[in-house]
């Protein structure tokens, strides 16, 4: 019998006069001790999926079809026997650790809590203590740890207390969603092996949520791909991957590039009928912009310095783009801030065309012309309350641009590839998808004819099917406009899709930089080697 | 047909907006009922001039006896001097909505103020002025409030000042807290990359974003205005002269007089159940627009 | 389920919290009955804190009101018609040059703890008065012209003065037991209870803000009162204070307002005292506010310095509709300026005199006078200025807050303007002693004689520049005045005294420098079930509570054991001939008697008047 | 703090937020610094109100009373206001820091005695009140926000709006009116209650009764609004679908993870409100006789005796300055995310 047989599952969410249809349909089946990868977009009801195994919706969520877990049908449970197959039989692994524990009580208290609600009896606390800590040590966490409360936690830390939490009273099915989303290259893989090892030493069956088809193929032995609340295409993930029948699965897969292949480089997954320019000839003269010996500390509350980039002499050629690598705390978006001059740097200097950055408010305006930011979140980086034209025009106004304005933000829509520009203007955000966001601001960005975009995680917030077009993007801008580009990334697929020269930075310095072939193929310096290992590839689970 | 120009549009979509969001608010009963209310108190107090006669606040002139109980002449009674109590409920409204409103502002004004500049500038600025805003919130307004309008002359300035000179702290709070996660937004980071300066920042983006919540706040503290202000006016520190009545003056006089031992509930009744209602009013609408203007609080 | 129980818990706290006081009473009231019962207690609620109990300090309205009962006096007020009469003192004699003042002690005299009472205590207790500033603080005006005091045996006491001093057989100075106060380190402190006194009664407990309680003395040497515990409860509203009448927690208050006196005529168990007033009220006119040696002072409007437009002024103010309005009847009507309590001396205006109110007449007058009207409706002045006047009212007072209005709305109908300004008690005192006013609220204490508020409109008793040194009333400096002033001073004959007197007030009357508004009734109350009466100061028309004395408490008549006891100039109590309940109320008509006994002591009065009425209304409201 | 993962992870990892050793010292002293600072500026607000307020101290000192330049002249001596303005603000600043608020004009006491005579009655009141209004308010909201959109939430809100929207003198006189004779109306004891503890204490109860009533009914409203819409706000909050998947009853859910976090945002609320406490507190005692605070300063303003005003006023902001630092200080102990931020 199946661990967990999902039989012609809708949900539909009701309120305020509309009616959504999340799910439409799905059937699915986990033997136990299996594994099973569940890919999609956002929105595709794949996360809907995972909380009606357990019946964690709202109120006005809408249930047909069966949900048998056990052979038990979750969706007709009384109340009393769903809590006591909640967690027993099946656990979750929450997305965003942060905000799905608790954050005033101790982990050892959350991770047992179930343990205590679960038993006949209540566990002595020695017994219920050492449990605790055999949970904790499972997750490779030292019993310390219990005493902390999330806040006290990195995040791989809170990935691993979930993880405890989720295996403290045996269940035979744990789901995970999104388990990684929010971690750094180095922790996501520590955290999928630690994942992997647990389920297959513990016999359990895994459905793991991810819009990441590497890092599914990589702990998975079956996938399955929803689309706009069905199920696509569903086989081993060898199989999925390789031979994708469905198109949508295909672009999941193509939106992760294998950093090595030649297949990838300069040539990131686009549908665009523009395609795609030719690789540049390599750049030479004078860099456009550079950094010499720049040192940025910030001094804390206590009067600690943290020093978040630490010497750093970077250059930058006109029509080059360069990516700027790096986890999370390495310093690379201090690094940006500076270069744009947001933040003053503690010593050394910016050089931009030759001359050093103005420190005056005037010669910075004329400065940030030339210079323009794109920002990771499209949906943050606009104000919800601007239309697309008055988001465009912005940047024209603050710098009292000559000419026609109307001209110019339509200029600068085509030039962002938004056609036709008209019908985008009066439109709001929220109106616009999440791609269509980020050429907005890259339009704002154009309107200003800057020479240098820095553009920080541009794509690191959009579905994987977007991804591609917009870095296709940045590469035909750079074609046509000669506009140089440093971008920064923790994404070494995103560097051999579209850079020129990788620049990998760690802890405030950089400690390799060099044209992205040879960095990236045979790299000298460990971080970068460990950065390359950590990389989950398709095909092959990571072994650790 | 020709594009319509962008300030067109971005008022084409204000109204929209606003279309939209006034029918989220009616959707909301008692906002609606608040509403109502509101326009009605309002437009009685305007048009008190035109369907009563002032006159009938001239104590000289009064023609009914000492707190007479309600008859066809007098519908709520009369006071102490005999004027009709309905007469001077309608003509407090006049002042108390004054007062409320002035003094909100004034409040609100400073609130605005002194919350985005705390805000906006960091370090020395933002710890200044937090300081003094904390110093403000804890004192007891009341005590300070007795004290100004003891120290300034009688009226209805004095009033307002006292009022909006103590009650602005939690809207420098609201504001402040409310620029903060405004600022922490990429879009702001965006702006100042495009090359704007602090007035830009400000007024292109925090302000409009901070402007409702300013907004929803001004109506509820309408209502503490008010109830401030006849408290103020209940202990002796309000305007004395007698054509211009507020409610906490009529209760003050209510209750020198012994209305209570009197039993003359047509003299204690009204200005009260008059101030509650419009307390009541404001909120009601207050929390309708917050529910409007906070999605957060839209669900369910 | 433990939800629930916690909500469970949590509402019987709340209920237990709110029904647990609420059940209280069902007891309470038993205990106020045994407790009456046993002891005797008069119970008075008071709408006025207590400022202090030290005999050297006090200065409130009910602080002296209380030390009165707690300490006697060389000489008191008689019962019947405020004549000073022995009290400590049996007799006193005075030296050819009215310098030195001999008085003998009564025998016997025993404070509260049983100690022997004698010259000592008082030459003790004025000896500091003269050594310690602070022990000044009270009284100290009493003894500021005063040489020595000395005890030269057990019963005499012999004080010298400085200059003849008129005020010598109205001392209202507690006298302090030596043994006790003679140990106290710092004269201006708290005093310790229970106090040792010499009173009727001795004050056992002070509890801030709350109440006062006071034993009966068994020592006094008028006897010992029938009630045996004299409470003195404070009520910060004079509602809450009616309240608990109406309920019996107390037995008698005072200070009434029309309203809650009105209210409690149906009540069968409360009797009502409605006494005359010495008070007259008035609104001052400034005309023209100058030093006493007559140099400009203040910002009064300079208009008000002709003589017509105070005229017109005084004619559209309306006594009778104040009398009605404000004081709910419980008024008379303004006459002249001297209350008609002193019947003897008060004026009114004969029939060509009399100004009726008439706002048309007012207006004539001025339209007479050349003021005309402006664009909107308001007078100009000789210079073409609006005639926008302030009106200064205090702002604790219910008369002035009430009041204030009127004159408002009928000086509008003559084209006045007037901005009322309510100002506290203190800042109405310095902005009309510094003649920074137009028109202002006042009023004053009269006495028995008239000379201290016949004194108050001399030019004499203008301040110096800096607005002090003197209490000036209306700034009137008038030669005809001042002359009449000055005749009567040294008249002997009584009726052409009065007649003077007469004379001044019909000049007083034609300047119009002030508007005489009425003269307000003081009303009280008390529990009929339980207390028989008191006794009144004046006996006929008098009142229970603030008198010139300790009748009032120490003759408390407990229900059942009347009649209530006359109090005799010469130290015994004969029973009352009459019942004091609702007395009052019907006119006195004795005023034969009061003539009688008032010519026996006029002389003494004639200069003694200086005390009575030491303090302006407003202030003389709060204090003694 | 030492790092417990393995060495290459270690090196790897994120660094987790610091946790400095002594930071709940620090954080202490940070708080009580700030309410210094507030203190100081209380202080010299004081000092600066009551001097300006307009009038004549010495003629305020003998209202009326005839006095003689001379006395006059003693008296302005004696309370040092010949002297420049600054080193009257220096002697007011000594005389504070030793416990002295001055004399009061009105009573010839020491401010101090005064006040302290006065804090019993007050702090009895308003502790009470704001007890019993905490525990009703956090109750109602509670329940309201758990059962939005109710009857019981509709109906409990609307009544605490209507309560709150009262002025609390007029709510008083009612209560005066409606239960005339059921309770005392005014003080604290009745002059002739039996001096054992046991009568004394059911006699205040008795009084306490209408001022309580007032008092809760006009503040309990602020933490029921405020409880309900922190508690909304938390409901929507990832951890609490953890607890219903770990098979937690509803109202373990609602107690164990949703009040606990609702709760902290009310209780800084609770010591913030403090000051619109005291202010009710002005006019629950004025109504009903209470010898506290409250009604020692309306007194004292009325009178205007000015060292009284200025000994109230500074004790008052103080008493409300130093309950805030106590809520940073609980605040930190109830929240460990303060803890370390």
């Amino acid at each position: 019998m199946a661990l967990l047989d999902i039989k012609d599952l809708t949900v539909r969410y009701t309120g305020r006069g509309r009616e959504i249809e999340a799910v439409r349909g799905v059937n699915l089946s986990l033997a136990p001790g299996d594994t099973l990868g569940l890919a999609g977009e956002s929105g595709c009801g794949k996360s809907t999926l995972a909380m009606s195994v357990l019946r964690l919706l709202p109120a006005s969520a809408r249930i047909g079809g069966e949900i048998l877990l056990d052979g038990e049908d979750v969706n007709t449970m009384k109340w009393g026997r769903l809590r006591a197959v909640r967690w027993t039989t099946a656990a979750i692994v929450f997305q965003g650790a942060m905000h799905a524990l608790n954050p005033v009580r101790r982990v050892r208290d959350q991770i047992a809590e179930p343990i205590v609600l679960h038993a006949d009896t209540p566990p002595p606390p020695a017994a219920l203590r050492r449990r605790v800590d055999e949970l904790l040590a499972q997750v490779e966490l030292p019993a310390e740890k219990g005493e902390s409360y999330p806040h006290e936690l990195s995040g791989g830390q809170k990935q691993r207390v979930m993880i405890a939490m989720a295996l403290a009273c045996e269940p035979r099915l744990v789901i995970a969603d999104e388990p990684t989303t929010a971690l750094d290259v180095i922790v996501q893989a520590q955290v999928l092996a630690l994942l992997s090892r647990l389920v297959t030493e513990q016999d359990i069956g895994l459905i793991m949520i991810s819009h990441d088809l590497a890092v599914l193929a990589a702990t998975c032995r079956r996938l399955a791909v929803m689309y706009e609340g069905r199920l696509v295409e569903e086989g081993e993930s060898a199989a999925v991957i390789g031979r994708p029948e469905h198109p949508h699965t295909a672009a999941l897969a193509a939106a992760f590039p294998t950093v090595g292949d030649p297949e990838y480089r300069y040539a990131p997954a686009t549908s665009s009928e523009l395609g795609l320019p030719d690789p540049p000839p390599p750049p030479s003269g004078e860099p456009l912009l550079r950094t010499e010996g720049l040192r940025v500390t910030f001094t804390g509350r206590g009067r600690s310095v943290t020093t978040a980039v630490a010497g750093v002499d970077l250059e930058v050629h006109a029509g080059e783009i360069v990516a700027l690598v790096g986890q999370s705390g390495s310093g690379k978006t201090t690094l940006a801030r500076t270069v744009l001059g947001l933040q003053r740097p503690t010593a050394g200097r910016v050089v931009f065309d030759g001359t050093p950055l103005p420190t005056g408010t005037r010669g910075l305006r004329a400065y940030r012309r030339q210079v323009q930011l794109v920002l990771q979140d499209p949906t943050s980086a606009l104000n919800p309350r601007h239309s697309v034209y008055e988001s465009v025009a912005e940047g024209l106004r603050i710098h009292k641009m000559p000419g026609d304005e109307r001209a110019r933000v339509a200029a600068a829509l085509e030039a962002a590839e938004l056609r036709p520009a008209e019908e985008f203007m009066p439109l709001l955000p929220h109106q616009l998808s999440g791609g269509q966001r980020q050429r907005v601001v890259i339009a704002g960005a154009l309107a200003l004819e800057p020479r240098l975009l820095v553009a920080d995680e541009p794509v690191a917030s959009l579905d994987a099917s977007v991804r591609g077009e917009i870095l296709a993007l940045l590469l035909r801008l750079r074609a046509r406009l000669g506009l140089a580009a440093l971008v920064i990334t923790h994404d070494l697929g995103l560097a051999w899709n579209i850079a020129d020269r990788v620049a990998v930075m760690y802890r405030g310095e950089l400690v390799e930089v060099g044209p992205v072939d040879e960095v990236l193929r045979s790299p000298t310096h460990d971080y970068t080697r460990s950065l390359l290992a950590a990389l989950p590839t398709l095909g092959t689970p990571a072994e650790h | 047909m020709t594009a319509p120009s962008p300030r067109a549009l971005a008022w084409r979509r204000r109204g929209a907006a606003f279309a939209a969001g006034w029918k989220q608010y009616a959707s909301q009963r008692a906002g609606l009922v608040g509403l109502g209310l509101l326009v009605l108190i309002v437009l009685l107090a305007v048009l008190a001039p035109y369907i009563s006669d002032q006159q009938g606040l001239d104590v000289t002139k009064a023609t009914g006896g000492r707190m007479e109980p309600p008859s066809g002449e007098f519908p709520l009674g009369t006071d102490r001097v005999g004027r009709s109590v309905l007469l001077l409920t309608l003509w407090g409204a006049r002042v108390s909505l004054l007062v409320g409103f002035v003094a909100t502002l004034l409040s609100i004004a400073i609130g605005t103020i002194i919350g985005i500049l705390a805000a906006h500038y960091g370090r020395w600025v933002s710890a200044g002025l937090m300081r003094v805003t904390d110093f403000f919130l804890v004192l007891p307004s009341l005590v300070l409030a007795i004290a100004l309008s003891t120290v300034l002359e009688r009226g209805v300035g004095t009033i307002i000042l006292a009022i909006g000179l103590t009650s602005w702290p939690s809207a420098a709070r609201l504001v402040r807290a409310q620029t903060l996660t405004i600022e922490a937004r990429p879009y702001i980071e965006r702006s100042k990359a495009l090359g704007g300066g602090h007035l830009h920042v400000i007024g292109k983006h925090v302000l409009p974003a901070v402007l409702p919540l300013v907004f929803v706040n001004t109506t509820l503290a309408v209502g503490s205005a008010i109830v401030a202000e006849s408290t103020l006016s209940f202990l002796g520190l309000g305007d004395p002269d007698p054509m211009r009545p507020s409610w906490g003056s009529m209760l003050r006089s209510a209750w020198l007089d012994s209305a209570v031992i009197a039993g003359a509930w047509w003299y204690l009744l009204p200005p009260g159940i008059a101030i509650g209602i419009v307390v009541l009013a404001f909120t009601m609408c207050g929390r309708a627009l917050e529910a409007v203007l906070n999605p957060r609080l839209r669900e369910g | 389920m433990r939800s629930r129980r916690v909500a469970l818990g949590i509402t019987l706290l709340v209920t237990a919290l709110v029904t647990v006081p609420v059940a209280v009473p069902a007891g309470a009231p038993e205990a106020h009955a045994v407790s009456e019962q046993q002891t005797k207690i008069l119970r008075v609620g008071v709408t006025q804190e207590v400022d202090s109990l030290n005999p050297f300090i006090s200065i409130t309205r009910t602080g002296t009101d209380i030390l009165r009962t707690g300490f006697d006096y060389l000489t008191v007020y008689n019962q019947e018609d405020y004549s000073p009469i022995g009290s400590l003192a049996e007799s006193w004699e005075t030296s050819q040059d009215k310098l030195t003042w001999t008085f003998k002690l009564r025998d016997g005299l025993k404070w509260s703890d049983g100690e022997p009472l004698t010259a000592e205590d008082p030459a003790w207790t004025f000896n500091k008065m003269l050594d310690d500033e602070v022990a000044r603080t009270a009284n100290g005006s009493y003894v500021k012209q005063w040489e020595s005091v000395e005890a030269t045996d057990e019963h005499t006491l012999v004080i010298k003065t400085k200059v003849p001093q008129a005020t010598m057989l109205a001392l209202d100075i507690p006298i302090v037991p030596e043994h006790v106060w003679s140990k106290v380190a710092d004269i201006g402190a708290a005093p310790q209870f229970p106090m040792v006194g010499s009173g009727p009664y001795t004050i056992q407990e002070f509890k801030e803000a709350q109440f006062t309680k006071l034993k009966a003395n068994p020592n006094f040497w008028r006897g010992k009162p029938k009630v045996e515990e004299l409470h003195f409860i404070y009520y910060r509203n004079s509602d809450a204070a009616v309240t608990a009448l109406q309920n019996g927690e107390i037995d008698l208050v005072n200070r009434l307002n029309p309203t809650q006196f009105d209210s409690l005529e149906s009540n069968p168990d409360i009797a009502r005292n409605k006494a005359q007033n010495r008070r007259f009220n008035e609104i001052l006119i400034n005309p023209g506010a100058a030093t006493f040696d007559g140099k400009p002072i203040g910002d009064g409007n300079p208009a008000l310095k002709d003589i017509k437009l105070r005229q017109a002024i005084a004619t559209a103010i309306d006594s009778k509709t104040l009398v009605d309005k404000v004081w709910g009847g419980y008024a008379e009507e303004a006459q002249g300026y001297i209350p008609p309590v002193f019947g003897e001396f008060a004026w009114s205006p004969p029939e060509d005199l009399k100004r009726e109110f008439s706002l048309d007449e007012a207006n004539a007058m001025l339209d007479e006078a050349g003021y005309r009207k402006g664009p909107n409706g308001v007078r100009l002045d000789k210079q073409g200025k609006p005639l926008n006047l302030r009106l200064m009212t205090h702002a604790e007072a219910n008369l002035d807050e009430v009041a204030g209005p009127f004159v408002k709305g009928w000086l509008a109908e003559i084209g006045i303007n007037i901005t009322l300004q309510p100002l506290s008690d203190n800042q109405v005192n310095e902005s009309t002693t510094r003649g920074e006013f137009d028109l202002a609220f006042s009023g004053w204490n009269a006495n028995p004689d008239p000379d201290y508020v016949l004194s108050l409109q001399t030019c004499a008793s203008r301040p110096n520049a800096e607005g002090k040194g003197n209490t000036p009333d209306s700034f009137l400096c008038d030669e005809e005045y001042d002359e009449l002033y000055n005749q009567q001073l040294q008249e002997f004959d009584r009726g052409k005294r009065v007649d003077l007197v007469k004379q001044m007030q019909e000049v007083l009357h034609d300047r119009a420098t002030l508007v005489i508004l009425g003269y307000d009734n003081a009303l009280e109350a008390y529990r009929k079930d339980a207390f028989e009466g008191f006794p009144l100061q004046p006996r006929e028309g008098g009142v229970i509570m603030n008198q010139q004395g300790y009748w009032g408490y120490y003759g408390a008549t407990p229900a059942g054991e009347g009649p209530v006891p006359v109090f005799n100039d010469d130290g015994t109590a004969s029973a009352s001939d009459a019942e004091t309940s609702e007395a009052a109320d019907e006119e006195s008509s004795n005023t034969g008697v009061v003539l009688a006994i008032v010519g026996g002591v006029i002389l003494v009065l004639l200069v003694g008047g200086l005390l009575f009425a030491r303090g302006r209304r407003r202030t003389a409201d709060e204090r003694e | 703090m030492s790092d417990i993962l393995t060495p290459t992870e270690d090196a790897l990892a994120e660094a987790p937020p610091p946790t400095r050793g002594g930071g709940a010292l620090r954080y202490v002293l940070t708080k009580i610094g700030g309410g210094l600072v507030s203190m100081a500026l209380v202080v010299v607000l004081g000092f600066l109100l009551f001097r300006v307020l307009p009038g004549d101290v010495i003629q305020t000192m003998f209202r009326g009373r005839p006095a003689s330049p001379e006395l006059m002249a003693e008296a302005e001596e004696r309370l040092g206001l010949n002297k420049p303005l600054f080193e009257q603000f220096l002697d007011y600043l000594w005389r504070l820091l030793h416990g002295d608020l001055g004399q009061s004009y009105v009573f010839n006491v020491p401010v101090t005695d005064k006040i302290l005579e006065r804090l019993g009655p007050t702090l009895l009141l308003v502790g009470v009140a704001t007890l019993i209004a905490v525990a009703l308010g956090l109750w109602l909201g509670t329940r309201s926000a758990w059962r939005r959109g109710s009857r019981f939430d509709r109906i409990s809100t609307g009544v605490a709006l209507a309560l709150w929207s009262t002025p609390t003198f007029w709510l008083g006189m009612l209560l005066l009116a409606a239960t005339s004779g059921l309770f005392p109306t005014a003080g604290i004891v009745y002059s002739d209650t039996a001096p054992d503890f046991l009568s004394q204490a059911l006699d205040v109860a008795h009084h306490m009764v209408l001022p309580t009533i007032t008092l809760v009914a006009v503040i309990y409203a602020q933490y029921q609004l405020v409880m309900r819409s922190s508690l909304l706000e938390e409901m929507g909050a990832d951890y609490l679908t953890t607890a219903r998947a770990k098979g937690l009853r509803d109202d373990l859910v609602r107690r164990r993870h949703a009040v606990p976090n609702a709760l902290l945002p009310t209780v800084t609320l609770v010591f913030l409100h403090l000051g619109f406490v005291i202010a009710g507190a002005v006019s629950v005692e004025t109504v009903f006789s209470w010898p506290g605070l409250g009604l020692l300063t309306y007194d004292a303003l009325r009178v205007r005796d000015l060292p009284l005003l200025q000994g109230t006023f500074v004790v008052l902001a103080g008493a409300v300055i130093l309950m805030n630092v106590l809520a940073d200080v609980l605040y930190r102990v109830l929240d460990p995310r303060v803890r370390a931020s």
